[in-house]
């Protein structure tokens, strides 16, 4: 299996070439597995010890990845995920080479900029209107969950292209409000 | 004692109270809204009862409803835990008068010392010394301007009816006074339905530190040491510990005799707090007190070794204190983390949802008092507090060790908690050194100290391969198991096509 | 302190000590055996090192590979938990002859002191309480006989080389003793590879209760109070206490320094137990003593406040003991329950296999100690020791209220274990009164009093109901969720074809 | 949705009959249903919180069920299920009327009787034979496991009609061991 991998840290991407070969025999659980990642090949050890947690022993250290959708409802198609090894979180996007239509430039793009409600809640305020231009850090709108509110704000400059939510209306996590141009 | 006892509450504070009952032998009653069917309190009851749709006036709040659950059930008491109506007179009264033992102060002490003015105007009276202010209600702006420059600047307004950081500001200068009398008020308003709010001066960097007190019906009253609770973020208690790093015993004797003082002359009984600032000469102030179990009770109960529930429904039951002032004995330390659902990556957005993943830490010196479970959704409408992570050892800095190593095995996946946040806090030098005030977690968010630490290239390289193997099965992205077809046969097939360096 | 620490063992033990070396900032190396790369112990360490097949003498026994793994990782000290090597002297000797420390006494010490026959010279030597019988191997029947007259019966056949249990024989009159004599033999010789017994008087229904002592290599040594042992399914300890509900502080003295007297004279260092039987009239003597961490040891963790894995790590590397005996205090009451894959309903028959649901209490007072987790296949080469539930109350009595709850709470499914077991020993009287002697359970068990009490109509109704509801659901009985077609949906169907009555 | 159940406690077999209503929309997870079991009716309000843990509040009482299959390995279309209620545990069977074929007679049968193994292990010793005639209460094998032996025993007098296992074999739990007639 070859994989091209994006990982970002932060407002870092990094790119990986992956090839994971597990020996004739393995099962589905776990078993030996030899790697090469970009230049650098090894063999990890490694078992899936609960649904999306995977034990991997690579040279002699003992790892835990727990391994989800980086979004609690993934669009179909969307392969990326959130991987945490110890205490520390990354996020890995899976580049098929055989479906691959150009998925890693896609990433860096500066394009328009959708705002997604970060949680399930009520929108109680919109503090912008389309067409209005915005300064980094203006707030765009108001969202209410577990007795919070919680105010977004704009991380760029930039043109409300448009307004997807009305005051009042409930949305699901990942649901677009704003587009800024 | 009660046979049956209704907890007119939700979430750990619900679990946790109901576990004391177990432990004494009584039954429990629970409540619970639309949303709350499956939460973890209604399947610990012996009992469940319905009280309305997920908005909790109209639910949790609404005391007839909760009074006709616990006649229906024969309840003969109700434990309110925090929050909700736990400080309502109205609600002490009315079970009070439908013949229900309210388990908490008598109503007179909690009209008294819940109104942050009328507590304030009782502690000055007895001489003790009081955060200095008014302790009555400023209705004009010219009255707060005077009163400003009389204490001097910086000051805190704040809500009469207020907690929760809401109705709170602090004001540095004359300048900002007028537009922050006003926000304040309009604040207030909104929250409490009450916009009357009253002036502090505002300490340097205070410490936040409070007392513990437990009195019977036959008036005795004790303390039971203090806890520290300065590590707040927007004025809201993260975490907390005892004993405080600051308090000897001399302090403590004095702020506990003072606690003790102050609870005798609101007459009061049951388990309560008295909340004190400490400022940079060590002089302590009274705040406020809360008329009821704090959120932050374990750690009290793991360094005093007593019960603090099970002690409260005693007490409500009419049994004398079974502890004197002299058999208090502190041991050791205890430290609280309270675990939210919220992303500490995103300025602390709340992030209800469904817990795809739970494991809690376990081992030595380790309590976890919690109110949820693997494969819940938590709802949206309620206070985003999942569980509390506690941790005891024979000293300070043990407990931190064990703080740490507890924060390091706890796993919640599918939605995002605080406990990221906690991991960096207990690196930081000032919290290790007990160098902490109430400002500290809000500068070292701000100076971006607390962002945590960078992933070594082994951790990335583990990443990288464990998405490959998740990436090998035949199902969405991180997905619970569905039955697969193996890629691995597919791959066993690319791996005969395929250059590999040998195995040496 | 050593920088990195293997531990030669597995199960719960080897995750606890791991969690005493994370707390002191020492990175531990794991080792496994073939069937063990998913166990817990493997996942919690930072590094993990194969030693070879799933039986011990290949793997956990095997010294040759432990060694060449502790060389491998780096490891400057090795923690042999319990069981496996841990009195092993030959194991100590080999580590300490590679530059290894072994963390534990002196190979001399352990030496002296894990022969049954030695320590009872020494102690008696010393002039020191040792239950009556022989200091030294029998060969000869005659002697044997000679030996029982002279004690007089009741007595207790026992194998020099022995432990858990095997090569022990209960000889109640002359009649029997030569045939418990040949038997004793054999299956001495079949556990340890040798056939020397000794014997022992047979106290009537003794109590077993044990000292902690700690010991530093400075020559400083002191104890920690006691643990009550004595419910034990045939001979094995089941559930442990401390205080002990016999033991006063004047008795706790005169054992404890006993037990100190004990360790001095066999140049004793690290943690050791001291065992003694205590008959009817409170005299106690001494039975044996175990130069190692014990399984029970949290009950001594809890009521001292003392971390005893840490203190083995810090005396190992050579530090002066922390705490002076005027240092050591007691306060409440532990318990332990052992929790073994074994099926109470079936003459506590093994029972390895899918862990199919697992949820340890939580709460107040509740510490679980567990090397297992769900979705866990528990293997069948190892001991069934699953998990310990350990409970802390400010008396016994609450500490018994916890451990009920906690029993309540605690859901193993997939495999059957002794906790419904527990759940009845902690309703018995006697239990309940403390008066607990070593033949109690099995006693209790013959006597059928421990098998359970009889389910409510309403929970029959409720299991009945529970099982409809499974039923509706296409997939096989009880198994994990797969997707699924509603058959609610012909039962609804069913439903507008059946009259059923109305809701009124 | 109609049922037969057989519930055993000990050694006595119940039978009931059982119906139980959701109303039109209940969802899979949960929800109210009516019931009526053998001649009394009324209402449930349950949730399935985890897999086969279900949540059922009847008659403002609140319990857990936890329903699990009654061996590891439960042979095809056996409904067996163990079923516990707080700390009761209760085994029921489920007979379908529409597939029913005399199933609840089977329970009372006193034909010849399998021993199978009650954990996986090792066979360690056989201790009869063939024909041979055995006592209750007499030893039949020892199986090892977990580093303990463990005698099984005849539960009534009867003839050993087989013995499917030999001395060192390995053998999973329910495996059949011996045949009594």
């Amino acid at each position: 299996m070859r994989l091209t991998l994006t990982v970002r840290r932060g407002s870092e991407n990094r790119e990986h070439h992956l090839e994971l070969r597990p020996p004739r025999g393995a099962t589905e659980k776990g078993g030996l597995a030899r790697y090469t990642l970009d230049s650098e090949s090894g063999e990890i050890d490694w078992a899936e010890v609960a649904p999306g947690v995977y034990s991997i022993i690579v040279e002699g250290r003992s790892y835990e990845a727990q391994v989800v959708a980086s979004s609690p409802t993934p669009a179909p198609g969307d392969a990326s995920r959130v991987v945490t090894v110890g205490t520390h979180d990354f996020q890995v996007t899976v580049h098929d080479p055989r479906r691959r239509r150009g998925g890693v430039r896609a990433a860096g793009v500066d394009g328009p900029q959708d705002i997604v409600a970060p949680m399930p809640g009520k929108i109680v305020k919109v503090l912008v209107s389309p067409h209005q231009q915005v300064a980094a850090g203006a707030g765009l709108l108001v969202i209410e969950a577990m007795k919070m509110q919680n105010e977004l704000h704009a991380t760029r400059p930039g043109r409300v292209e448009a307004v997807y939510v009305e005051e009042g209306s409930g949305v699901e996590a990942g649901a677009r409000l704003i587009r800024l141009g | 004692m009660f046979r049956k006892v209704l907890v007119a509450n939700r979430g750990e504070i619900a679990v946790r109270v109901m576990r004391a009952c177990r432990e004494l032998g009584i039954a429990t009653v629970a409540v619970y809204s639309d949303v709350d069917r499956t939460s973890l309190h209604v399947r610990y009851a012996d009992e469940a009862c319905p009280i309305g749709p997920a908005p909790s006036i109209e639910s949790y709040l609404n005391i007839d409803r909760l009074l006709g659950a616990a006649k229906r059930s024969g309840a003969e008491a109700i434990h309110p835990g925090y929050g909700f109506l736990a400080e309502n007179p109205a609600f002490a009264r009315a079970c009070r008068e439908t013949g229900i033992v309210f388990i908490g102060p008598p109503v007179e002490a909690m009209e008294l010392m819940g109104s942050k003015t009328a507590s304030r105007q009782a502690v000055t009276a007895a001489g003790l010394p009081v955060v200095p202010g008014t302790d009555r209600n400023l209705e004009a702006f010219e009255e707060v301007a005077r009163v400003a420059k009389e204490i001097g600047y910086p000051v805190m307004l704040k809500a009469s009816a207020g907690g929760g950081g809401k109705g709170l500001r602090l004001v540095q200068a004359p300048e900002g006074l007028e537009s922050a009398y006003r926000t304040a008020r309009a604040e207030a308003q909104n929250a409490f339905g009450d916009p009357s709010v009253y002036i502090e001066k505002y300490l340097e960097r205070p410490r936040h530190v409070e007392i513990q007190i437990l009195g019977d019906h036959q008036g005795n009253l004790i303390y039971l040491g203090e806890r520290e609770c300065s590590l707040q973020r927007r004025h809201q208690k993260v975490m907390e510990e005892s004993p405080s790093p600051l308090v000897d015993d001399a302090l403590r004797r004095r702020m506990g005799e003072t606690a003790v003082r102050i609870g005798k002359l609101a007459g009061y009984a049951n388990a309560g707090t008295v909340e004190f600032l400490i400022d940079r000469k060590r002089d302590f102030y009274f705040l406020e007190m809360n008329t009821r179990l704090q959120v932050e009770h374990p750690v009290t109960e793991l360094v005093v070794g007593i019960d603090l529930v099970k002690e409260q429904l005693r007490i409500a039951a009419g049994e004398p204190l079974r502890w004197r002032q002299e058999d208090v004995e502190m041991r050791g330390a205890a430290i609280e983390c309270r675990i939210y659902a919220e992303d500490p990556a995103n300025d602390f957005f709340p992030c209800p949802g469904l817990i795809r993943r739970l494991q809690a830490p376990r081992g030595p010196g380790i309590r976890s008092d919690s109110g949820v479970y693997e494969g819940w959704t938590v709802p949206l409408e309620y206070d985003p507090l999942l569980a509390k992570l506690v941790v005891w050892g024979s000293d300070r800095t043990e407990a931190i060790a064990r703080l740490r190593r507890a924060l390091a095995e706890y796993e919640v996946f599918g939605i995002q908690t605080t406990i990221p946040f906690f991991r960096r806090v207990v690196e930081h030098p000032e919290f290790l050194a007990g160098e902490i005030d109430t400002s500290f977690i809000d500068r070292a968010l701000a100076e971006g100290i607390l962002c945590g630490d960078k992933a070594s290239p082994e951790e990335e390289r583990v990443a990288l391969l464990a998405t490959a193997l998740d990436a090998a099965r035949d199902r969405p992205a991180g997905s619970f198991p569905v039955p697969r077809e193996s890629m691995w046969k597919a791959a066993g097939r690319d791996a005969l096509l395929n250059r590999w360096p040998r195995r040496t």
